[in-house]
């Protein structure tokens, strides 16, 4: 599965996107997002914050509760700050 | 058939005067055009800026503001709206965003142009960092009155 | 010293673009601009319409359309406004009226333009008459819900 | 002192403009509307209807309780409908 990190979140994880193999307890957006807090790396203790992280799938904002299928582009960023 | 909702978003400047006569030639029998164009402050809580970084999600970020605008064509039976909105780095004085929206009447026309300027700050994939005259740079927080403004059209 | 509000009665065509780079060019430091423009329609209660009519009060008509700019002004702190406002005969598709704001931020510049067209249509002297197709004439009755928007500023 | 008419109240008066010696009667602007309202020229009603007229006075608006001096600039028009 293909992740995609914007703006200040992309900064302190150190990386703009990666390839995850989804581990199979993991069904919904929520669910990777405490998967994702839990790795040792930079930056990583963020998706434990909850609420600050905003999260797309396949191009769409989506909530936490949202189902992941094997293919999904996700995106997760901070509240957006545009116009 | 004339597109309704016409959007961009691109690195290079715009002409507002340009988009206001495209906006106007397709839609015949508007009573009134609205409009909002932001432009980049040469400060942000009394420190200079130098420069303004646009960041965006190059794969949904016009995706997410044509269903923006075309949720204001819907709401306030708009003949016709344009949104335009650069992305990459700014200096103070330039053009960030443009709104239009062209309506029968002044009400539907005001309204949809707060609509649009109050929805893109809040819901299309855009970032903004402010680069400060002592080199150092932050990203915007984002407003909790940004959120109180788009949370009006709900 | 830059006038802050620039404001002009008269019955040729004004250009929308060229009044925006204008009022950048006197309003350094705003952050955002908001406008409306006034179109006549081709038809008004289901009749079609040839032209319309603006009368005003010559003498008076600068003077109000000024105070009401300078209001806007005081009200929002802005840093420039525009009002061009046209009379005599036009016909469909032609622009009647022109109000833009200048601000450091977008609520201030979009309230003050929404305020600036409902004061114009409620307390500045202009009165409108629509021409019908058929050879007859009307003069446009004064709306409620234009005094009701006028009212939301007292 | 000078009256002006304007839009329909000008069209119903059959004139743009007049000028009038002021009865030492009359002192306000409502009392001047009174007085024009019991003339006997076509329109002349219309001062009498309460509320639909407005004044101004050497270009300003103003209420009916506004005094009247002389050499003022008197005008009278039907609610404004511009923009």
């Amino acid at each position: 599965m293909r992740l995609l990190y914007f703006a200040w979140l992309r900064e302190r994880l150190g990386r703009a996107e990666e390839e995850i193999a989804l581990p199979s307890s993991v069904r919904t957006v929520g669910e990777l997002m405490t998967w994702l807090g839990k790795r040792e790396v930079p930056g990583g203790a963020l998706f434990g914050e909850s609420g600050v992280i905003r999260a797309a799938v396949n191009q769409e904002l989506v909530g936490p509760e949202t189902r992941l299928r094997e293919g999904d582009e996700v995106a997760f960023f901070p509240p957006m700050t545009g116009g | 058939m004339r597109e309704r909702v016409v959007v961009r978003i691109e690195s290079g400047d715009f002409d507002p005067g340009a988009e206001f006569r495209l906006l106007c030639e397709r839609t015949a029998g508007a009573g009134g055009i609205g409009s909002f164009v932001g432009i980049v402050r040469g400060e942000a809580g009394g420190r200079a800026i130098t420069a303004m970084t646009l960041e965006h999600y190059p794969a949904m970020t016009e995706r997410a503001v044509r269903a923006i605008a075309e949720e204001a064509q819907r709401r306030w039976g708009l003949l016709g709206a344009t949104v335009v909105h650069r992305v990459g780095r700014l200096v103070p004085g330039e053009q960030i965003v443009l709104v239009m929206a062209a309506a029968a009447h002044r009400e539907p026309a005001l309204a949809a142009t707060s609509f649009l300027i109050d929805w893109l700050k809040t819901k299309a994939p855009f970032w903004k960092k402010e680069h400060f005259a002592d080199g150092t740079a932050a990203w915007v927080a984002a407003q909790a009155a940004d959120e109180a403004a788009a949370a009006r059209w709900r």
